[in-house]
């Protein structure tokens, strides 16, 4: 669901590949004054690659089907890293099957990453007041798609205003993916708690 | 006897090209034990994903009790041919071992009650009663294994598939697994059919042995299969070591027709040997002793001179 | 699930197959950036007739090249069916009261050509080159070795995780599942997706050892050899140029 | 002698509260080759990780050639310790063959002529020239094992520590890569430790083996390490087939002190002892015989009885 070149106005595309690379900028080196790098490049590129296949799978709703964006489960599993993680994420899903585009690589960053640090926000925040992960494991795999789809929508309308139809009309579109992800999100933080809590960010310092 | 399996024709090419089976025919009775071996990337697995319908539109004719595969119903297939692959974590994803173990039984539709009477067969099968509840990550690669084998028990198939099933396994565990298996075969009947590169194990779990290198090399007993050094070396097998040993000990004038390919074997096979020839055996060195020696020594040991 | 193939064709040889990768990538993404914001529907046209010329110099297969290209017009080909009918202008034809306009028309035209025209030269670009070869340009580049490197395992674990996936994917269905989008068949899936994520999660350690074990410490080093020739200086300044006389063109 | 690796005192506990490693104290002397057993969960890997720098600050002493593993260098550790891991898909994490190779020197601070000429090296030493080139996902198993060996072997350390080096080979492969191994410690002088549960290949392998059970075990030549089959009952073992056939020779009435282990073993063995007592051996059933063979079928075959 990452938008392709050629559609967003210079202005946009210019916004987008600022904010990301200074996100970016921002939680490496914060990750590189509190972690051992060495540690945390093996895990980050590994679990992007775990989050880059599992985006390939097609679920099939009636006649058409839809990949799954994970955005939510991201930035649960991965914390703030979700963020570069989706940098390579997206890189290497424009480079190696042309989904998305090169030039919308930031905007497409900050479309998804965004929500997904929000996910991550909202999750331990919940985590903390007592809330039943696997009700916020729900809350936030809907919620990343949904704040994905409403972003990706304000991009559009700022773009041009052509494009304000089509933009509602994303938007209802995400509806039925953020059901899936979420039930999806949740039983895959419901099981994660099961089988290896110390994976989630329950009490991991940022 | 009923035809079990019945494959004919079978070619497989993965989507780049590779082409992993060529015309395979074979056919497996019920009630059988049947090893295929062969090399690294000779196709076993790829050979296994038809019997279980992974591969949908086999491009040839693969039957399970006279029935086509590509026809069967799901829930039919699965009663009949169960398949455990190589690595058991593949094939563990549910919360608990119970519910790994439940997996198959509800998708056949069954009810509540058939189906825990189902897990709680299968995991007293495999020697786990009472693992119910744990969680199937945490055990032991062991254990794992065990939970993958009840997990395809407990959709009871007539016809039990295994990948490599002793693979990593320490040597208790991989005995234990090696008489679980060949208990199922002889007590409760069911036709095996198991991929594995350890030949000291082979004996004991097959009947019948096929050499599969893309195409089917050749089909035997398993004494047939190991007498033919020619056929091992060219598709990078060996023989077990007791077979190895006993070809030298006919060099040294031990006579026997039989020769044994598990130390079990042995045993039996050097009492009745030497209680029929009244009580001994002599071995000794006679003129062509050293050659004949030589000669076992360089058709089995191949593998080791290559490189040197 | 397949593998991603980009540059099973990087073998092949043509004059873009032989451009350096350093001037390649310059040029072609200079040139991309330049294509994705022209205005005029002309300009675009050309641009894609231009990048379609660069396509079929590098002599990779219509059939690879085609069914990549395809995807990104079946994304934006709704566009040409809705902003007709939504964008205001001059219209050209009136289906049932509602009005379909030139200038719908011409602006879906304008994005798809875009589009297609920056897809085309990506493809192109990509594909001409070894994948890994890519990345240690990027390098060579001085994008940072932090991310090149995130790129690199992640490029490699991506196979082994699909074979993983596979195998598991098979393993359930030999069970009798099937992905269907309900309560039941999702929470299995989710079930399935927990156990790669920890699969993977335990994978990093193992990763991470072996790294340690050959004095890994999380700086960068890659060996990558490139010479430019004049040939490459000659056809990125082309490249270059093109991509400026697109938007300088009415200024002179 | 050279002391090239020795422990005292070394704990270890997972942070969950898993204790892998209690009080483990060994010397391996420059030049041997010594194997490590012991059944799944014994705490082998763990070991190894200890020698490798994984684990910075152990929990008991850790030397390496005289020196502290946590006092070195990185640079200096790699060049004295080389680890293989079991899988080679955890090892192999660079885009190509040659990448992942060159891996190690370039870390070393090598400078580039330095390191293309290990690489090849490297890749001649395991049978693998001209595959530089290619990307890992595109080879065997038995090939990928065998680059993730050379990917150690360019950093040319003088201890090689191999995890499970034959699991998963089919038979050829498994052959070659041990006598690949021998090589390099016979030819090359390289110490090598190993961790394995294929008892059979066990013998080629190793000078000295340590069981390990959490605990130091035991310890001792191969042969006395398998002829106390209490020892390998309580810790999951075998003795290889060649090895228990021999004891069974034994209740014959064959008598030779030093049963062989491996087949090549067997072979010079018999031939030795049958040209020693005036060229032939009797085999022969007296009083006892029945009574010992069942004696040690039941020392040996421990595992099979358990579970029936
Ligand atoms: N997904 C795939 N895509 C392309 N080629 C594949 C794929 N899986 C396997 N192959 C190739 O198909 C051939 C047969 O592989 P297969 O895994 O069936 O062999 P195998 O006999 O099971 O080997 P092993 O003993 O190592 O398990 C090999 O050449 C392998 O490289
Ligand atoms: N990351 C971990 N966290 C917690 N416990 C662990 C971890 N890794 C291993 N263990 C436990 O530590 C013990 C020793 O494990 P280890 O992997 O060292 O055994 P091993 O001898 O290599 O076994 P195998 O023969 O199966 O490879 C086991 O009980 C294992 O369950
Ligand atoms: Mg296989
Ligand atoms: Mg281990």
């Amino acid at each position: 669901m990452h938008i392709s070149d050629g559609v967003l106005s210079f202005q946009v595309i210019a916004t987008g590949w600022i904010i990301a690379l200074i996100l970016n900028a921002i939680i490496l080196w914060r990750c590189k004054s509190r972690h051992d790098m060495a540690e945390e490049i093996p895990k980050i590129s590994i679990m992007t690659g775990a989050f880059f296949v599992a985006s390939l799978v097609h679920v099939s709703i009636g006649p058409t089907s839809v990949h799954l964006l994970l955005t939510g489960l991201l930035g649960v599993v991965l914390g703030i890293m979700a963020f570069p993680a989706m940098l390579v994420g997206l890189t290497l899903q424009a480079f190696l099957f042309q989904h998305g585009g090169i030039t919308t690589i930031g905007i497409n960053n900050v479309m998804m990453g965004i929500p997904a640090l929000l996910a991550y926000l909202i999750f331990r925040y919940g985590y903390r007041k007592g809330i039943n992960a696997s009700v916020l494991g729900i809350i936030c795999g809907a919620l990343g798609v949904i704040l994905s789809g409403i972003f990706l929508a304000l991009m559009l309308i700022t773009t041009g205003e052509e494009f304000t139809e089509i933009a509602y009309a994303i938007v209802v579109a995400h509806i039925p993916v953020m059901i899936i992800e979420g039930i999806i999100t949740g039983s895959v933080v419901t099981f994660i708690l099961k089988v290896r809590p110390e994976l989630l960010p329950l009490d991991r310092e940022v | 006897m009923v035809e079990a399996i019945k494959v004919e024709d079978l070619n497989y090419s993965y989507s780049d090209g590779t082409k992993a089976l060529e015309d395979i025919g074979l056919t497996i009775y019920e009630g059988e034990k049947v090893v295929v071996v062969g090399p690294n990337g000779a196709g076993k697995t790829t050979f296994f994903l038809h019997l279980n319908g992974t591969i949908k539109n086999p491009q040839g004719d693969v039957r399970v009790f006279g029935k086509r595969i590509s026809d069967m119903k799901i829930e039919d297939r699965i009663h009949q041919v169960g398949v455990v692959f190589q690595d058991p974590d593949d094939q563990l994803f549910m919360p608990t071992v119970f519910d790994d173990v439940a997996f198959g039984p509800i998708n056949m539709g069954l009810d509540e009650e058939e189906v825990e009477k189902r897990v709680n067969k299968a995991l007293s099968k495999v020697g786990l009663e009472g693992f119910e509840k744990k969680v199937s990550h945490n055990l032991s690669y062991g254990q794992k294994k065990r939970v993958a084998l009840a997990a395809v028990l407990s959709m009871e198939p007539k016809v039990l598939v295994l990948d490599e099933p002793t693979a990593n396994l320490d040597p208790k565990s991989r005995a234990d697994f090696i008489s679980l298996i060949s208990d199922l075969n002889e007590r409760d009947g069911i036709t095996t059919i198991i991929a594995m590169h350890d030949v000291n194990a082979l004996p004991t779990l097959a009947d019948r042995v096929y050499v599969l290198n893309k195409r089917i090399v050749a089909e035997g007993s398993p004494r047939d299969i190991f007498s033919d050094w020619s056929l091992l070396k060219d598709n990078s097998l060996e023989a077990p070591d007791v077979f190895k040993l006993f070809k030298v000990l006919n060099c040294f004038g031990y006579s026997s027709d039989d020769l044994p390919l598990s130390f079990d074997e042995a045993v039996e096979v050097l009492t009745r040997t030497i209680e029929g020839t009244e009580g001994h055996i002599h071995l000794h060195i006679h003129e062509h002793t050293h050659k004949e020696i030589s000669h076992v020594m360089d058709s089995y040991n191949h593998h080791r001179n290559g490189k040197k | 699930m397949e593998y991603p193939e980009i540059d099973a064709y990087s073998s092949m040889d043509s004059p873009i197959h032989r451009f350096d990768p350093r001037a390649k990538i310059v040029s072609f993404t200079f040139l991309i950036f330049s294509l994705v914001f022209v205005n005029d529907i002309r300009v675009a046209f050309s641009g894609l007739v231009f990048s379609f010329f660069i396509l079929l110099v590098s002599r990779l297969p219509p059939g690879f090249a085609l069914k990549r290209i395809r995807m990104v017009f079946f994304f934006l080909f709704p566009l040409l069916l809705v902003m007709p009918l939504t964008v205001e202008g001059r219209e050209i034809a009136n289906i049932s009261g509602i009005s379909v306009t030139l200038d719908g028309l011409i602006f879906a035209s304008l994005i798809i050509m875009r589009a297609l025209a920056a897809v085309t030269l990506a493809l192109t670009m990509l594909a001409t080159t070894r994948f890994d070869m890519t990345m240690k340009t990027l390098y060579a580049l001085k994008i940072p070795g932090t991310l090149v490197q995130m790129l690199m395992f992640t490029y490699r674990y991506i196979f082994v995780i699909t074979d993983e996936f596979s195998r598991m994917w098979e393993s359930m269905e030999c069970k009798g599942f099937s992905l269907k989008a309900n309560y039941h068949g999702l929470s299995i899936f989710g079930n399935m997706l927990g156990m790669i994520i920890i699969k993977s999660y335990d994978r990093t350690r193992r990763v991470y050892e072996s790294m340690v074990s050959k004095g890994y410490s999380g700086r960068p080093r890659t060996l990558v050899h490139l010479k430019m020739s004049a040939k490459d200086y000659v056809l990125s300044t082309c490249m270059v140029g093109i991509a400026i006389f697109v938007h300088a063109y009415q200024f002179i």
